[in-house]
């Protein structure tokens, strides 16, 4: 064991610091879609865009630790990259995967060098939880196809420029193997975007509606059919970026519990407050040393697991439970409060449903983790329009 | 043994859900920001419930407690944005037990009607109610300090002050509010008001003194807020039921996955939970049970969990659809936290079940 | 709301009361079979046994109301009555609900007169909460039935006279058709007992291997192929004995608290301990008020429903956390732990499991009180045998 | 980064864990009463794991910590039932941090080779450990006090013993068994021994002086009795995971509802982070981090939890199977409760965790 950077890795790490240190000041805390379009291209121009990414598409052909070095380091300054995380992230690879030279040529450099914002059309009303029940129809029309249908809990839907669409191209066979995935591109005629105010007050999500879009053919990636199997490709890229909730932690409550009083001496002599600490101490230092477990198999070449779903699964309740019991030290005062404990309790209940709830995520640790059955399905083999 | 609620009482309350079912529909989106509905506060205080524990010669009807308690079980489940606690939970039940004679006749009339809308001030600020806290300051008549949060203050005609007199006792005050300076607060739910309360020798005069008077009137109030909690969670629960009955996924509802029914089975019994709590504090209080205090804190701790659980696991049995600002799901979260927190958080109430049994056994 | 009785119910107190004052003591902390018969032969002749139960059967035809007076008056002396819990609260009801009018004449009185004790023949080492999944066979032979098979969990059954036993008689149709009701005399050629040892070290379960057992068929309970029908009921007599399960309470962990130091002080004083106390004070009280609310039901003539699942749901757990946390207050003395806290928690895993799991117990609360769906049953529709 | 063991401790773990799979087979059930397997306590000893983080000067392997904590991980998915803990977690750690050269030189040795198995001696009745409540006196060379439970107290032949000088002063201190009056005391895992022991002018000598020096010898024992738990939890998983993919219920495998599949999931969710902080307070030892007492307390804190509740619902996954003597089950839960309470319960070390988290804060 040990925690230090190998002679390559130090080097990496020293080159990637010194440019932060030069470039990222000047994007630090900025927050609108510009400053991250230009902040994702100055990376881009400086090669520490697409890290892992194949140099042919303008990536740096680089490790996986690299990738990790560098968001260490990029992680100490506030600069924009929220908005490229599920097209960088989830999407473009999906597109290099399974789409021609050609069409990665035209599509992945854009991408990558922030000009273009991609965002995930998969959800919809009636496909949650169980994406494959997707109702979203595309339908043969000369060399192309006529899509028709509603998305929902699309984030950026409002400014991204491409889409990767999940479909139903035939409604007379099982449910996942009637899907085929295409790219669109968000100005299209017949796109509707509608922003969605969660319980917060904030609009992080929104509704896509689709009436009577046409997309070529050569749009589609992999094929016709076979687009369940493109997008657990896709999902795979969501599982392995560990990110982090944010919200208070315990950090955030053990200040509280020193500044607030119980029976007139500071919250934090309390056994009970003591005992929820070393409890959130617990789960938040122990997801944050299984990411080092999960670093250090990336560096030695294994791919890190499904185990990633603990990671979201112990932190939104954790938020949940934490932010609430901050508010509940506040005694009265938590009626009135703003504020950071305030706000994420507010979030915390869709911090537990989006990108997985916590219910799927169990399963996927009993399933595929444990090696558990999956549940009954009843569905699995009946045509979707049976 | 007869561990229910009397056939009346019954009735009330179900006067109360069938007239709230419509009156009371959008009322609480509809009160965001402004933290009351006032066609809704006319039509309740046109139907006498805030008069339902105050005796016929102060104007009320004579209900009685239990009354009460299914009227405010109606109120909690329609989530009613009225300023209906701080008078019929706190100033009436504090009235009847410490008001004088001239008190209980200046007041009582106008809470009744609705026309004195009162206000609990007791918080000025962080942490839990205790007497040391309490820097409000009560003399020559009149009351100076910061009060806040105080739910309804803004619009409140009459306050529960406690505040220290110049002996350093503290005691409850009663202090109309003409001229005390208010400043309404965002609050955590925005569908009932919070304002701070600047009294500046504000003219009052005293209803109790000592801390257990203050713990008194807390208790009584939490025993009607238990049964609003009550209403609250079993609504959240029914509406997760019917969700969960309609929605589909995998090709079958989501009610059949063991993940949701264990978890409505779990909510389900936290909510039954507090409402035998509920139902022995209701006794306790009108029988003046010794164990009065210990039963209302226990009410208030366990139907305090059961809403805030039910709150919380209707939205994740909601999914996606829960955590939207249009469901209604937000409005019993947020509420289940107001309650929570309105008459002292729940780690205050604990410790109050513990030292009451504490003092049991060294008696 | 009064907690006063009627003026019957009253009279009827005192009389219990009288009775008991006179005859209990001298029962009082035995718990060997010999006295639990006699006490209950005591209390037979005086016309407390089977309070409910019909005059023509020895019963006292009394209401429910009065068999509620008469357990709250009895349980206050410690008079020796376990052994009869099973037969006189499922089996013998389930008797009198299907035999015939001469069965019952000869069986009944000497078992409400505790001449004879029953015990309940339905799990299987391969049908424990899926009782309707039993395998052992009855198969027709002349005027009776050829048993063979193994039940287990049976309570008492070392020194029962008589077993209620379910068995299969038809596995070539779906589970819950092809069972039949019985009762045998549990010295029956044939009829083998073993004692079954558990964590803790008692046994108070059986194992019961049936060897060729012939039953003649008189002692059929219901019709052939209806057993399950008939099960329910005895199952519907278990739910609602609203026991109460053995085991430390808050009161205990109170005392303990107040005896044990914490940083020298008594460890009532610390908050971790006292939110503890609180928490399951709400639980233990909850319960008993719930178990009020039950008793008013049934004073106005109403069946108390599945809510009574709730108990044991709670409770069990309860015990087995709150024995738990008593040794963690020990500290290392907990180790060498005999005493009420060691034993509960060595007993408390069982508590979650026998007369229903939690899960089990969860499921009917969901299915029964909230109306959600059964679990997918793909074995419902198909022969046993399939 | 490295985040994992080096390529040789992860041999001696698998190693052991080979050896461990027959010859532990059964054993904790055979030591039932004794408190220990004499047969594979021979073979133990014959392995050289007790030397494992000890110098190859006194007789050890020098394999180091990384290594005796995958060994102590094999040790507790085997349940072996063996005095092991008190010599290798406890007396050869300490020793080697606190010791002069002589005692070092004296003892080290024969604990490596298992001639001498050592005990922990802290406990003088109910209660965390704390200072004050240290009876046992040190006067004259030589120790006077009565110490319940000590774990393996009536085969060690060396026990750590906290005591206090005539000056009132703490420390730890090596006291040579023989002479001393052991009476065996019936435990909660039958399958490991304790006993009380009586001190009566007992020679003895100081090693390590102050409080501190006791919460140090603690934390180190935490770090590889956490492997244990880990191991022991790691085991009680893989058991419940097996049988609920071979017992059928209505007609399916009980892995496939998810009442089965959740609780399982939560389990492994509980193992994993108590792996992680184990993974990282044994590094923290091994580079003496400043952190390192916060780290232990974490790990131990994680892995107490992680054990306990492993070995509580594999016993309810098992349902009737699992709460019967023949099954393996109750010997996870026995041990799980034990490795919870030898080192002081899980309150203890919450209260560390918090206080060194103070602390840092404060600096």
């Amino acid at each position: 064991m040990d925690f230090e950077d190998s002679p390559e890795e130090a080097a990496f790490r020293a080159e990637a610091s010194a440019f932060l240190e030069r470039e990222a000041p000047g994007f630090g805390g900025r927050g609108d879609v510009a400053a991250a379009k230009a902040w994702q291209g100055t990376k881009a121009e400086a090669g520490f865009a697409g890290i892992t990414w194949p140099r042919r598409f303008g990536g740096r052909g680089g490790t996986p630790m690299q990738q990790v070095i560098w968001n260490q380091e990029e992680e100490k300054y506030q600069v924009p990259r929220g908005v490229f995380e599920i097209g960088l992230g989830m999407c473009v690879p999906t597109v290099m995967a399974y789409a021609e030279a050609a069409v990665c040529e035209r599509l992945v450099g854009p991408a990558l060098r922030g000009e273009t914002i991609w965002c995930q059309l998969f959800s919809e009303p009636a496909a949650g939880s169980d994406v494959a029940g997707l109702r979203m129809r595309a339908e043969r029309e000369g060399d192309g196809w006529r899509i028709n249908g509603q998305k929902i809990w699309t984030s950026g839907a409002h400014f991204s420029d491409f889409g990767l669409l999940l479909a139903r191209t035939d409604p007379s066979v099982p449910k996942h193997r009637g899907l085929t995935m295409f790219f669109v591109e968000m100005g299209s005629p017949g796109i509707e975007v509608r922003r969605i105010r969660q319980i917060s007050g904030e609009s992080n999500f929104n509704e896509v509606f689709f009436t009577n879009v046409w997309v070529p053919d050569g749009q589609r990636l992999g094929e016709v059919g076979d687009g369940w199997r493109v997008a657990l490709t896709t999902l795979m890229h969501e599982r392995l970026a560990i990110g982090s909730l944010p919200g208070p932690d315990f950090e955030d409550l053990l200040t509280l519990a020193q500044e607030i009083a119980i029976e007139g001496a500071p919250a934090i002599g309390n056994a009970a407050v003591r005992e929820r600490l070393a409890d959130w101490y617990v789960q938040s230092q122990g997801l944050e040393y299984t990411k080092w477990r999960a670093i250090t198999a990336l560096s030695r070449g294994q791919m890190p697991g499904p185990e990633a779903s603990i990671y979201k699964l112990v932190s939104a309740r954790k938020i949940q439970d934490l932010s609430g019991f901050a508010l509940d030290l506040l005694g009265e005062a938590g009626l009135a409060a703003g504020g950071r404990f305030a706000e994420a309790w507010l979030q915390s209940p869709g911090g537990r449903i989006a990108g997985g709830t916590d219910e799927i995520l169990r399963n996927i640790i009993a399933e595929r983790v444990l090696g558990l059955p999956g549940d009954i399905r009843l569905d699995r083999d009946k045509p979707f329009n049976a | 043994m007869n561990f229910a609620f009397s056939e009346v009482a019954v009735q009330a309350g179900e006067a109360a859900r069938e007239v709230l079912r419509e009156a009371a529909s959008g009322a609480a989106r509809r009160a965001f920001g402004a933290g009351v509905d006032a066609a809704l506060w006319a039509r309740v205080r046109g139907l006498g419930w805030l008069g339902a524990a105050i005796p016929e010669a102060f104007g009320g009807s004579s209900l009685g407690e239990e009354g009460l308690c299914l009227i405010a079980e109606a109120l909690g489940e329609s989530l009613a944005p009225v300023p209906f606690a701080g008078g019929a939970y706190v100033a009436a039940p504090a009235l009847l037990r410490f008001g004088s004679a001239a008190q209980q006749a200046r007041w009582l009339p106008g809470i009744a009607d609705g026309s004195v809308a009162a206000a609990w001030a007791l918080s000025e600020g962080p942490g839990a109610p205790e007497a040391r806290a309490v820097g409000t300051v009560f003399r020559d008549g009149a009351l100076t300090g910061v009060k806040w949060p105080v739910v309804d203050g803004t619009l409140a005609q009459l306050a529960l002050v406690v505040a220290r007199d110049g002996a350093g006792e503290v005691g409850v005050y009663l202090a109309p509010l003409e001229g005390v300076s208010r400043e309404a607060l965002a609050g955590l739910d925005p569908s009932r008001g919070v304002a701070r309360l600047a009294f500046e020798r504000a003219p009052a005069e005293l209803l109790a003194s000592g801390w257990s008077a203050v713990e008194a009137v807390l208790a009584r109030a939490a025993v009607f807020v238990a049964f609003e909690q009550l209403g609250g969670a079993h609504r959240a629960l029914m509406m997760a039921r019917d969700y969960a009955l309609e929605r589909q996924a995998f090709g079958r509802k989501i009610g059949s996955f063991q993940a949701v029914k264990h978890k409505l089975a779990d909510v389900y019994v936290a909510i039954e939970l507090a409402r035998s709590h509920a139902f022995y504090a209701v006794w306790a209080m009108m029988a003046e049970a010794p164990d009065f205090l210990r039963a209302a804190a226990a009410a208030r701790v366990a139907a305090t969990r059961a809403f805030e659980m039910a709150a919380a696991e209707t939205i994740q049995v909601h999914g996606g659809m829960g955590f939207t600002w249009d469901s209604d799901c937000h409005l019993f979260y947020r509420r289940s936290k107001h309650l929570a927190l309105c008459l002292g958080g729940i780690g205050y109430w604990k410790d109050i079940l513990v030292r009451t049994l504490e003092q049991r056994n060294a008696a």
